[in-house]
């Protein structure tokens, strides 16, 4: 499945230049969740606690069940206003 | 019900007095109070002095919550009318950067909705803040005060 | 902090645009919230249509009065400025009546002291409105809206 | 001593013409509070409830004692904003 994953703000600087990528992921990767997904694209570095996430623009936890075509977002807490 | 999101330098009040001048008629005589925010870059956050801010965000998921959060307040709160103002991009102190405002039937209505929608938008609306310090350094403001 | 007894129609939004271009330099950069509120006259209230209204005050105590709600909102919040306009005379449906805004720094205060100030004026401040109502009836409104 | 008396919106209405005059009050009527003052502006009309009294435009109660050139103001609730 393609996965399109975007990291905004500091979530962005964390990870370098992986900052928008589409992931082609084969399914035996046995990638299920979008804490699955972290740990795929993130190369060893932890989930900072406060991160958020947004699956198809709207928040969903750690535990959410990605698919297909899912545009996934890890940022950190907003500060608009 | 109207969101913006303008990268450009804008003023409130004319945004208002616009808005107003193009509501429709039936609207006139309708309403009997305006709550208004506006939220202003101040030069100086957390102890330091800023010269310059970068406030970044997720275009299509910022739209869609602003206007989740108007919708929401519309029924929750009956609000007649409502306009978001939000900047993005390069600011520097004294500009605006968001403008909330709700017209409503009586007052209680008006100010309940108008901070409501604020915090809301401080909670919810993907917006990030990067701070420019007077001494060079640069950091990402890490979270809103309170409300 | 400045207070306007005005018995010409006045735009809220023009006021606050001059207000702010007036304010001194030191204010730069130094606010970061302005809370707003405006009260409009509707063409409806307690169930009648109502074409014209007339609005009394008690000249000088009503001054006084305004004078210290923004005083005691000012030392209680922090404003860093304060302006009420207050409209008097012969007022036509969707005139603006008041207009209350203030200035702090963070957001809970302006939003708090601004709806404060306009609840002490609804309570306090000396002024009685008359509605003429389209079947042509004269009457004194009794009581303000629960706030 | 003179006491300067304003009537204000409906409390005008219902004193008629005497909606603001100066009354030169002899000692000897034994008129001391607001209270008092009312009974001898009103010929007989009685206090609203509700009515708000203000002495040299600051809000009292009937029980204040007025002296020589208060300006004292009888009016309804008011209904700004």
């Amino acid at each position: 499945m393609t996965i399109h994953v975007k990291f905004f703000a500091s979530m962005r600087d964390l990870m370098g230049d992986d900052q928008e990528i589409s992931h082609n992921i084969l399914e035996q990767k046995n990638i299920k969740t979008v804490d699955d997904l972290w740990i795929y694209c993130a190369e060893g570095k932890e989930r900072p606690n406060n991160v958020l996430i947004a699956v198809n623009m709207d928040y969903v936890d750690a535990q959410y069940f990605i698919k297909d075509r899912d545009e996934v977002a890890f940022f950190p807490p907003v500060t608009g206003g | 019900m109207k969101v913006i999101i303008n990268s450009d330098c804008f003023d409130p009040w004319q945004r208002l007095n616009q808005f107003q001048s193009e509501m429709p008629d039936t609207m006139q005589g309708s309403y009997g109070a305006t709550a208004v925010f506006v939220g202003t870059m101040r030069d100086f956050n957390e102890g330091d002095d800023v010269s310059d801010m970068f406030l970044e965000h997720y275009p299509g998921m910022t739209e869609r919550y602003l206007e989740n959060i108007c919708l929401q307040a519309t029924k929750k709160y009956d609000l007649l009318e409502s306009l978001i103002v939000h900047r993005v991009g390069h600011i520097k102190p004294n500009d605006s950067i968001v403008l909330v405002a709700v017209w409503t039937e009586h007052r209680k209505q008006a100010f309940i909705a108008c901070r409501d929608i604020m915090e809301n938008l401080k909670s919810k609306a993907p917006f990030w803040k990067k701070e420019q310090l007077n001494k060079g350094q640069i950091r990402w403001v890490e979270k809103n005060t309170q409300g």
